[in-house]
């Protein structure tokens, strides 16, 4: 007949919905994929910048530690951290460590009878299969992992920093992630729950805190004090290349954070993410540089590199809530944290190598408070965190009155992450000096690792 | 009978048919679903190509150091990244405003006079907190301004980055720190206000301009520029008596470099669809990007084999640089040439950087990096190119922006405009004009007034010993080897 | 009166629901957006895949240059920048019409005959001078032709630019050139034609090859083809006779290479989904990602623990190797096998690489960059494993290029085929086979052909002194330091 009946309509509208929901599908898929990329594109970065930065006579060595511990640490994710960090944290869950999915196990079914394997985790917006997750969140937590070796590159033994990065990416870095984002106790705590839309604290600051205990307890390199300029960066475009690159990377880190991306609100909030970043980048790179030209009345190429990175980290808790004036101020606040941190460990005689500490730590802690104190639903007294554009609601209106709260969350992750990977580390770090496996010996530190342990036995040879 | 059958309708109708605001209600959800889905689809589109266009910066600033002496190589990394903060500054507090903000009603035509300090990128809810996103909307999407602000500031700073290696090596680092924040909050906007903020040459000689990615609005505005500051600055010492002191310092950097800016060109034009949520837009950007593709391989190898022929020898910094001009002469016109035409424009565009060149060389103007024939020369070829080749000239229909298809009449009929190609290579010709009028005259004043305040070019004495050593911290670039750079230097400096 | 309520009573029904006429336009208007909005999906996809795809040139060419002697560094970056330039060409003018043209119906199953030029991409309207861009429509959307081009392009040079490891620091340069050329618009796509063009390996064994991204395809294609340069050319002169003589002289660079190629591997191998428009295919390209890293990071890892096992030393550029090693291997099979079957394909991978490395070694074949280990052994490692690890074998199916579906009993019957596992170990050797009969035997007779003519390697006096030196202007790569390279040779020569 003429008219349209209730079967017929349900099965195409149906149809239809299905069909929106598989492009938000591969929608999702597609931005996770090339955001991943990118941010494993930061591991080239990682080490351009800190190869740049170190003598050249350790160029090799820096070279394969940044090598080894993706390598290390993408084995380490997927033996145990993933399962950690995202397992299933049982019912009721117990806020604190994941404990499935080890070796990827459980990433698919598989019918028994016909073999058909069906590999997702579906919720009513879309489905994302768990490879897609483990794909992005790896790309993290080597990232995480590999701040550590700038902080204790040129005097490191080798085999045993391997041993530390593999246990970093599969337990040091996961834990924190199932307190946070993995929905641990972090995530609900004092009602609101800690805010870190990118991880300046998840990653950042664990990486940094990590790197600045190991920094602490191999001691300076030797002469690092009494002839500061031997320790020049040997190779400056390296230097700018990788941070470049990290910049680069930072816009698959920052806005692939959104997690997501097939539904108009989404992708505002991820453009939203990217001029922020943006802005609080350049910010803190011409920041540092003004500073140091003030202090050194030279101008110090090294210093603007580490100002954009400062930036960066500082940014990334609060990308998603804050407004693009409130970027700019954390950018500029992030450079004077920078170089404060970067002047005290100078003063105390605390020798790291490419400022892996000020630059992600210092600045790690400075972009997890900003989040709660920059958050822009503050000037009418609401708490936005990560609802974005939308507040914390109660009931139909918004929350009033959540300032305390928030910050006091955002003051437990700081504090839970100090504790956590500081002891943690630290402890690692105590204990195989104790055993005499940390440091290399003085004879190697004053020739050179590449000549001593590497084949071939230097980086260059440019005159041949 | 007759009332049996109507009862019977009746049931059938109250009991499984479907009401018309239940339908509408449902078409309208879809809708929504697949509205919102585009806007996401933009979202990403432009995220990821503005990266693209990010890591170019990356390029320059290999390109430029490897193509210098090494005893500046700090410096001309240091003016990369200063161009880029300094720039990107510049294009929140002016630029965007004055390119993109509201040209007021009726449009001024000239520029934009809201917005700066991204200020009213967001509304908020007086009462509930809430947050929305400034949106400009069609038919098919929302794209929020922010969105457009970062896909923009992309090239509002690639822009204005080409000049740093024209001026490379002889500038004062202030200065060309304060002239890079005036290009990117005023030169560089003024042309966007003009072009594709569609302002008054979006309409000019009705046809109106085409430019589909920037060959004449970024290219030839940052080539120009550099022409003027390298004409104004004059030669490096010793340029031309001895040339082999000049060569590139560091060639694996120029090769990284070149590459680095290729792979950002599919950022550069494909993104400028400014949007992918449909088909149509789908088959454009690939249709850019084979465009792009086939140029830039092109120009490249003329170059080179340019070269050869002239000097008998290899030279890869060349190679490098017809990629460049293959790849500029192409960012006009990639949306609507055919891909025969695409190898045309980079054969031309390859000769017309190889004769640029040479006459810069010949007219003793020392651009280090070529900054002038690789975006000047070629942009403004490029800029003819997307007129001449227009695909629809063989039937005397211009496509320009409508893409696949004809330039319509009028908005209400569709049927194609005929005979409108010489109209529409006079307006090619009127964008190049005013582009070299504005970049050329403001850039030119803004040099010779901090020539003649002798705020333009250091002094002798840091020439001859080299900017890093003078200035930097540490004093060279490269530690690498046992007596990497003249240490007596270092020493008495 | 009844009767008269009853007739309004459905005038208004009549009203007030939905006719058929109008459903159907609505839902076919929706559909409509859903397909172009797929469309748009795939074309952002495979757009950015691709730039990725092109981005690993930028990782060949450093860790090519890194890898060799500082005195050929520039010709080295040459080869690479001649090879994309001159393939890309070579891809429009024959390639793509050999490899995806038509291949007549019913198709020959060996070589493609249309398309030359790009000509056929677009049709044109005769009286509108509407241009409509081909497309492969299926039916969940559509795809432009110069879509295709362009992705494919990305794997064409890649492969091309495999060859130049092998034969670095020898051969003469035009020769090179015109190999690139060959193999870019001939070699390759043949075998392009017989897979992934749908030619008679599709179907072949009834079963049908399996090689996802082009482990046997492209890499085995590559790698074949140096290990025959390499032979026919002998080594460097003084190889194995004075080995430290032949280390990297830029470590940087390689590992920077690394990183690059890795980085665009997940252009290469999640892109080739060849789409994105639905859940499955998102779910696909998210396995292929995460065994593309898993696999990556254990070839690195295994390799370096191998050597520094053998050497007591530490090998930063074994390590790059494995890594490389490891990505060629999961190339073929990373859509259809489960994770832990990655790491296995990766960690024998290494073994592979590793043992076909000292064999080269022990056979006195100099391959520079060991091109022929990483992309021709475990090319072939990658097919067979494709195979052997398939993750329907458990239960006796085969997947293959069914993904997560097993392969079907035939169209109409969705139920799976049993018992075909031996059969598609049979495809994949095949495919192994017919790739090194061609292309070894094209490479070898055209490698040798110009062996014989004298135009394949360059002069004893030459090679001691550096390509660089004699051949290129600038004669160094690098002027970093005071006294960087012999003048004393640049003088006389």
């Amino acid at each position: 007949s003429g008219w349209v009946t209730q079967t017929e309509f349900n099965t195409k509208v149906a149809a239809l919905e299905s069909y929106d929901y598989n492009l938000g599908g591969a929608m999702d898929s597609a931005w996770l994929c090339l955001c991943g990329a990118l941010v494993m594109f930061m591991h080239a970065g990682f080490a351009m910048l800190e190869t740049g930065s170190c003598r050249v006579k350790n160029a090799s060595n820096v070279l394969m530690k940044n090598l080894v511990n993706v390598c290390v640490g993408t084995l380490g994710w997927w033996v145990f951290g993933w399962a950690f960090a995202y397992g299933d944290q049982g019912t009721p869950k117990n806020g604190f460590i994941g404990t499935s999915e080890f070796f990827g196990i459980g990433f698919y079914t598989t019918d028994a009878t016909t073999g058909v394997i069906t590999p997702s985790t579906c919720d009513s917006s879309g489905c994302q299969s768990k490879m897609l997750s483990w794909f992005f969140q790896w790309a993290f937590c080597t990232a995480g992992a590999t701040i550590v070796s700038g902080g204790v590159a040129e005097r490191v033994k080798s085999p045993t920093y391997a041993v530390y990065a593999f246990f970093m990416a599969s337990f040091i870095y996961p834990i924190i992630v199932a307190w946070s984002w993995g929905g641990g106790f972090l995530a609900t705590i004092t009602s609101v729950g800690y805010m870190d839309f990118a991880g300046s604290g998840v990653v950042h600051l664990t990486g940094g805190v990590s790197a600045l205990a190991g920094t602490i307890v191999l001691g300076p390199r030797k002469g690092r004090f009494e002839n500061p300029e031997e320790f020049e960066c040997h190779n400056l475009p390296l230097v700018v290349l990788g941070t470049f690159a990290l910049w680069f990377g930072w816009y698959g880190f920052n806005p692939g954070s959104t997690l997501g991306m097939h539904d108009g609100a989404t992708g505002a909030l991820a453009a939203q993410v990217a001029m922020n970043t943006t802005l609080s980048a350049a910010t803190g790179g011409i920041t540092v540089f003004l500073l140091r030209y003030l202090i050194l009345k030279k101008y110090d190429v090294g210093g603007l590199c580490n100002g954009i990175l400062a930036g960066l980290v500082s940014i990334t808790a609060g990308c998603g809530n804050v407004e693009c004036g409130s970027a700019f101020a954390i950018g500029l606040v992030g450079a004077f944290v920078y170089q404060a941190s970067s002047m005290l460990l100078q003063k105390l005689k605390i020798d790291d190598p490419v400022d892996a500490a000020p630059v992600h730590g210092f600045c790690g802690i400075w972009g997890v408070l900003a989040a709660g104190f920059l958050d822009w639903g503050k000037g009418v007294d609401h708490y936005h965190g990560w609802s974005g554009f939308g507040c914390v609601m109660d009931g139909a209106a918004c929350k009033t009155g959540l300032f305390g709260d928030a910050i006091g969350a955002q003051f437990a992750l700081i504090a839970m992450v100090i504790i956590w990977s500081g002891a943690l580390s630290g402890l690692a770090f105590f204990a195989l000096k104790m055993t005499g496996l940390l440091r290399i010996s003085e004879e190697v530190e004053e020739v050179g690792i590449d000549t001593k342990s590497h084949s071939p036995p230097k980086a260059y040879s440019l005159s041949q």
